[in-house]
């Protein structure tokens, strides 16, 4: 561990970690005070009125109403602060910034896949620049699993057939320990990695160290031509017997029950793995399910050659109402699916 | 201080009223169908505990050397399985309660005598059930069953435990049901709602945690076995379902469970400090009713075990909110004992050190229940050993706490002697330090990041590991003591007075251990819960009384 | 608490009234009401019908007030479930689905 | 503190030991039954509230698959439900003022007719057997298989959340079959017990019980017959 020790807390690498520290040092300071005013005010009792003859019955005392007024109101104020805070501070771990480099995360038992925008795949290994901030996509192609990173205060489950998120910024390059925090069997406790966070320069060295693969984008459009898409939404997703797919990412579809919902990634997966489930407004429900047919890494990738599709899209209307989905920071805009569309 | 009980010839009670093992085993006797509670709880917590030290020894080293991952998967789960569905929610109610229930309310027995001893064979039967369960192969799903993992990838014998507590739920909907029944019918002349001990008003809030809740998880472990036996689904995504329904479901009871857990233990120790400190309790109407606030509230926050995963952040600020104010009524009960002490006659016997240990315990594991349940830590340290340390300290530092207290309290009514007190104050000070030293040192590795449920775990974690390991060892030795004193103690201990405490509860005026329908006669309640006078004042309300057991 | 005994009379228009509610919630069911009307028109005369059973054949109207707080509470249980769960359903979309 | 005792009454036969009187016995079993049926609720409780969902999430597959049911036969055993409902007010009515013939009829017609929705229940669940509908492979050997064109799978509608509605389906009518099940042995035992004259003006709570818990599955179905058999009608009733 690179990070110097600091007794009982674990390493604090991001943005985030402090935050929820000082948070878990005032529900410490909280605990000690309360504990330790318990039991001192017990120990005094105890000791001052031990029974001293065995015939001896106290007098009763009547209760207080202004006593348990107090004794529930003061707690009832210190929990409060406790919510407010917390939940101040679950929102900032929870809302992922809108500028963020997405990383695909695809839980398999007992396995982390990975993969970067711009193609790189590691397995049970995560690379981050410092500094950056980092949106996770991440689904599980079996059970639930959860995705914990200690140093960085994170941790959220994966969910089968479902797309959660995570984000965080690192402070520190370090390597940090990321465990699978959810039980999912029998390799549960393998399920383990590491996140190694690097210096921007040497992430771009990284980078481009590993940059023979393709990015994601490139690999769906792969997918989508193989299993025969493009026969219906048009090689670059013009539309056709089916929708047209350029920019429908983070927009608005009307269905045909005149309901309209925002074109996010649970709606792009479910549209491919249970198409009837929503049908677009005037459009039959021909599309056949590829439930079985593709993993969750590929849908992922599909999604991330769909998305795609609006970067090039003259329509910067659409992109300007969806949750934006910047382009990569990331040099290798070479292998940038646009370029492979041309 | 006998001196104020004239001697009587002793005569029969419910122990020797009838003989063989027929007249045990379709005993329709509250207090029998008890002792078979008690003798069958034990065994089950002894399971549970070589479980536990399995748990302990294997995760003394980081490697896991001494079981393979998936036995140590198994002994985690049916460890968490036994010590919650055949221990805990049952300890208490089931033996304390079923035997003190109708004695503390002056009544003959519970109102369904039969659906009492239907209860303990149900209770049996679910047991029996889960422990096929184990021996044909185990189950590794966590007690928790999260789909999908425990409809469609664990092989192991999910339907068949499943099966047992399915089983075992209605045991406690029958004790629920009894229980409310009895209080709400069956209560002494003059034994107004505000004379009841404070033990019958949790167990009053008790049974209604089991009535409304127990049924949910009936329903949905019913669902998840056919689910896993048929490849259908409202839990599993794969036939478009939705795994986190199931997660509602399943807390929406384990959560109240927990209260049932607790509840009773604080109803003990609502007793025991009144007692030994001769006071009356100080707010008792507060004291009361915050059981049934607990009751209540505790439906409200089952989300807070739902918090990453995947649940909606706003129902998640809902049920953060909510467990923040259910932590009050418990707050309430802390200072109110603690204001009981004051300018009270304390004394130190085993019962009184258990009940001390429970506030402090307590204490300590409410408070890193807030912890969890502040949204911004919760994401932290949610399924790392910050939880299992949290837990413990509500369940072993504190239900266990509070129903040793009891047991030791009303042992003289149950056996009708005495056990050695000076074993029971040092066995008691033993499980301090044991279990202490087993749990503090989880909280500081669940911070660091350990996660839970890990058959190995990165070196840096093993020194917290060792010392609660070596806890453990203690903790082990200390529950050893008094399950060796006090069956000792049946045969050889001092015969115990009807009331060898001078206490005004109603189940002391009567002979110990009392006779088959409890008093010689309805008695007719005077006097407040915890009134004190002095011992001749405080007079036997059934016939006779005398002072010894006929000896076998 | 002597108990009441209700005459046959009573039960008699109970039943009549159950079997009308049946027949009218049928033919609603085939009406095309705009929006979530259906489901309250069935829903309303389905709780209307359990009321009828529940205050004439099950005695609660004649039953001490235990009996009220028993049904109310059993009530008030399946609401906390329902509402509770539903507030995760609900408000999932709140922050924009993923 | 006074010394005092209450004595006991003389006791009816049928007063349990540990009652003070036939009074007491009577409130402490019909609260029972009340506190029991409240458990009941919370058993289905969860049942509707998977069906509340899925019905929200899969509006359109649920209307299909609903529309599947044959509504005829689920008229009529709604109506054969409230009818042995009925009958069984009557047979409580019947033992109060203690007439004894009346009394055992009602019981023998409220067994008829439960038997009569058991075997209507059948029948219909023959029929889901045929059409291939039973989810999964609850049946081995018979899987989840209907025809897609018989189903008039309509845009909106997937297959599988047609069988997720079928799940749901036999899962809370086969729950609510076995209380039916249940209801008619127990009140086969009331039957056996009325025959040899046991319940009487003085003590009949039995039958009052027994019919608490009657009604009560009589008022599921009155929930269940509309969520499952009428919701979706109207988008096009086949
Ligand atoms: C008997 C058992 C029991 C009891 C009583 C409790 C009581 C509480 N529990 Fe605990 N809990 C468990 C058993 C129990 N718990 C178990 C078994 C799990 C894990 C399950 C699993 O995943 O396997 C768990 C998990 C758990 C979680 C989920 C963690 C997660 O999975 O992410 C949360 C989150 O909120 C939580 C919170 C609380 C709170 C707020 C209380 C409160 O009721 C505590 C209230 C008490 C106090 C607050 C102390 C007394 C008060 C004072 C001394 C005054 C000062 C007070 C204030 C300033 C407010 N518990
Ligand atoms: C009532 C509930 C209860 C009780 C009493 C206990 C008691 C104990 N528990 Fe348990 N525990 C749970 C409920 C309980 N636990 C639950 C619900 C889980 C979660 C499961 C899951 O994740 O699914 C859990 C999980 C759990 C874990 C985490 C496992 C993991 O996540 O990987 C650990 C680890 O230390 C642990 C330890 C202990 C210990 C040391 C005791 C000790 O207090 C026990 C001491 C008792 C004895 C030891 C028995 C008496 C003595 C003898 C029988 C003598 C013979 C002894 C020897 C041969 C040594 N428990
Ligand atoms: C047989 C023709 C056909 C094929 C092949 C097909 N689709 Fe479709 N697709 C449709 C039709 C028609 C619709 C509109 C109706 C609907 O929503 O199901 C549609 C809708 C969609 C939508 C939702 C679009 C929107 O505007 O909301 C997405 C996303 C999609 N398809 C992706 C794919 C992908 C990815 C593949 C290949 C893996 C694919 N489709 C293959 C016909 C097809
Ligand atoms: Cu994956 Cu645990
Ligand atoms: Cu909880």
């Amino acid at each position: 561990m690179q990070t110097p020790w600091i007794p009982f807390i674990p390493p604090s690498a991001s943005t985030l970690s402090g935050k929820v520290d000082a948070l878990y040092f005032y529900l410490v300071g909280v605990t000690i005070f309360f504990t330790l005013m318990i039991s001192g005010v017990l120990t005094f009792f105890v000791i001052k009125y031990r029974r001293r003859n065995p015939y001896e019955i106290p007098r009763p005392v009547a209760g207080s109403l202004k006593l348990e007024t107090m004794w529930s109101v003061i707690p009832f104020i210190i929990a409060m602060t406790m919510f407010a805070w917390g939940a101040q501070v679950f929102f900032q771990q929870w809302r992922p910034p809108t500028n963020a480099v997405e990383i695909y995360v695809v839980g398999k038992q007992w396995m982390w896949k990975i993969q970067h925008t711009t193609g790189q795949r590691e397995i049970n290994e995560l690379h981050v620049p410092v500094g950056r901030k980092i949106k996770l996509i991440m689904t599980t192609e079996d059970v639930i699993h959860d995705f914990f990173i200690p140093a960085f205060r994170i941790k959220a489950d994966v969910v089968p057939g479902r797309y959660t998120t995570l984000w965080f910024e690192a402070t520190k390059p370090g390597r940090y320990h990321l465990f699978c925090a959810e039980y999912c069997g029998t390799n549960h406790s393998g399920m383990i990695g590491s996140v190694v966070a690097l210096e921007p320069t040497e992430f771009d060295n990284w980078l481009g160290g590993n940059s023979s693969q393709q990015s994601p984008a490139v690999a769906g459009k792969q997918m989508y031509e193989t299993l025969g898409c493009v026969s219906c939404h048009g090689a670059a997703g013009e539309g056709g017997r089916g929708p047209a797919l350029e920019g429908i990412f983070g927009k608005q579809v009307v269905l045909n029950n005149g309901q309209s919902i925002n074109a996010d990634e649970a709606y792009i997966r479910e549209s491919i793995v249970n198409p009837q489930a929503k049908l677009v407004t005037g459009f039959g429900p021909i599309m056949p399910t590829f439930q079985g047919q593709v993993s969750e890494e590929q849908l992922l990738q599909i999604l991330a050659f769909i998305k795609s599709l609006q970067i090039e899209t003259s329509q910067p209307a659409g992109r300007a109402a969806s949750p934006v989905t910047a382009p990569s920071p990331a040099p290798a805009s070479a292998a940038s699916p646009a370029a492979a569309n041309r | 201080m006998e001196e104020f009980i004239p001697p009587l010839p002793s005569r029969i009670n419910y122990i020797n009223a009838e003989y063989g093992l027929k007249s045990w085993l379709l005993t329709r006797d509250h207090k029998r169908i008890a002792l078979l509670y008690l003798g069958s709880i034990t065994f089950f917590f002894f399971i549970g505990g070589v479980y536990a030290m399995l748990i302990r020894l294997e995760l003394l080293t980081p490697q896991g050397d001494l079981l393979q991952s998936t036995t140590y998967n198994k002994v985690f789960t049916q460890h968490g399985i036994i010590m919650v569905f055949f221990f805990l929610i049952p300890s208490i109610p089931a033996t304390l309660g079923n035997f003190l229930v109708p004695m503390m309310i002056g009544a003959k027995d519970l109102a369904f005598p039969r659906i009492n001893l239907l209860s303990w064979y149900i209770y049996m039967l679910g047991g029996g059930v889960t422990i096929y369960a184990l021996l044909a192969g185990g189950v590794d799903t966590g007690w928790t069953f999260y789909t999908p993992f425990s409809t469609t990838f664990s092989n192991s014998y999910v339907v068949a435990t499943g099966l047992g507590i399915f089983i075992n739920g209605f045991s406690s909907i029958l004790t629920g049901l009894n229980f409310i029944v009895t209080i709400h019918t069956m209560r002494a002349p003059g034994m107004t709602w505000f004379r009841l001990p404070l033990f019958i008003w949790a167990h009053y809030a008790t049974s209604l945690v089991m009535i409304l809740g127990t049924p949910v998880i009936a329903i949905t472990i019913l669902l998840l076995a056919f689910e896993r036996l048929a490849h259908i689904g409202i839990f599993d995504p794969a036939v478009g379902g939705d795994p986190v329904l199931f997660q509602h479901l399943f807390w929406f009871y384990s959560h109240p469970a927990v209260y049932i857990m607790i509840l009773p233990s604080m109803g003990v120790v609502s007793e025991l400090i009144a007692n030994f400190s001769r006071k009356n309790i100080f707010g008792y109407s507060f004291v009361a009713f915050s059981s049934l606030a607990i009751a209540v509230f505790g439906f409200l926050v089952w989300g807070h075990h739902l918090f990453v995963s995947s649940q909606s952040l706003y129902a998640g600020m809902i049920f953060s909110f909510l467990s923040f104010a259910v932590a009050v009524p418990s707050a309430i009960k802390v200072f109110n004992w603690t204001a009981t002490l004051y300018k009270g006659s304390i004394s130190f016997d085993t019962p009184m050190l258990y009940a001390l240990g429970f506030i402090g315990l307590f204490t300590i594991g409410g408070m890193t229940g807030l912890f969890l349940a502040t949204l911004g830590v919760n994401v932290h340290v949610t399924d790392t050993y910050f939880i299992v340390a949290h837990f413990h300290y509500i369940m072993v530092g504190g239900a266990i706490f509070g129903y040793l207290g009891g047991l030791h309290y009303w042992w003289p009514k149950i056996s009708g002697r005495m056990y050695p007190d000076g074993w029971g104050r040092f066995s008691a000070l033993l499980i301090f330090a044991g279990f202490n030293l087993t749990f503090f040192p989880q909280f500081v590795a669940g911070y660091l990041g350990m996660p839970r449920r890990y058959h190995a775990y990165p070196p840096e974690f093993q020194v917290f590991n060792v010392l609660s390991t070596a806890g453990a060892s203690i903790l082990a030795v200390g529950y050893l003591i008094p399950a060796v004193y006090l069956v000792w103690s049946m045969r050889y201990g001092k015969v115990a007075p009807g009331n060898p405490w001078h206490l005004p509860g109603l189940e002391w005026r009567t002979q110990s251990p009392p006779p088959t329908e409890n008093f010689d006669y309805t008695p007719v309640v005077t006097w407040e819960a915890y009134e004190f006078a002095p011992p001749e004042e405080m007079e036997v309300v059934g016939k006779y009384h005398d002072q010894t057991a006929e000896k076998v | 608490m002597s108990e009441h005994i209700v005459p046959v009379k009573v039960y008699i228009s109970i039943f009549l009234a159950l079997m009308v509610g049946t027949a009218v919630t049928v033919l609603a069911a085939f009406q095309n009401f705009p929006g979530a009307l259906n489901v309250i028109v069935a829903m309303t005369i389905a709780v209307v019908k359990a009321t009828l059973v529940v205050l004439y054949f099950m005695h609660v109207r004649y039953s001490a007030r235990l009996i009220w707080v028993i049904v109310a509470s059993a009530l008030f249980w399946m609401g906390i479930l329902f509402a509770l769960t539903f507030s995760d359903y609900w408000t999932r979309c709140w922050l924009g689905c993923t | 503190m006074a010394e005092s005792y209450v004595e006991h009454e003389v006791s009816h036969p049928a007063l349990q030991h540990h009652f003070e009187n036939l009074e007491q016995q009577r409130e402490a079993g019909t609260l029972g039954m009340w506190v029991f049926l409240v458990t009941e609720i919370m058993f289905f409780g969860g049942m509707f509230l998977a069906y509340t969902l899925y019905r929200s999430k899969f509006p359109a597959a649920f209307a299909i698959a609903s529309n599947h049911l044959d509504i005829k036969l689920g008229a009529i055993n709604t109506a054969v439900l409230i009818f042995s409902s009925f009958t069984m007010a009557m047979a409580v009515y019947n033992t109060q003022v203690g007439k004894r013939r009346a009394q055992i009829i009602s019981l023998v017609l409220t067994i008829v007719l439960g038997l009569g929705f058991l075997g209507i229940k059948a029948v219909e669940y023959y029929q889901k057997y045929e059409d291939h509908l039973i989810p999964g492979s609850l049946i081995p050997g018979n899987p989840f298989n209907p025809d897609p064109h018989e189903m008039h799978l309509t845009p909106g509608g997937s297959m599988q959340h047609v069988q997720m509605f079928y799940w749901i389906y036999f899962a809370m009518t086969g729950m609510h079959a076995l209380h039916m099940i249940i209801g008619v042995g127990l009140l086969s035992f009331l039957l056996y017990f009325s025959v040899k004259g046991r319940y009487s003006p003085e003590y009949h709570n039995p039958v009052e019980v027994i019919g608490l818990y009657w009604h009560f599955v009589d008022i599921v179905w009155i929930f269940l017959f509309p969520l499952l058999y009428l919701l979706g009608r109207h988008t096009g009733g086949h």
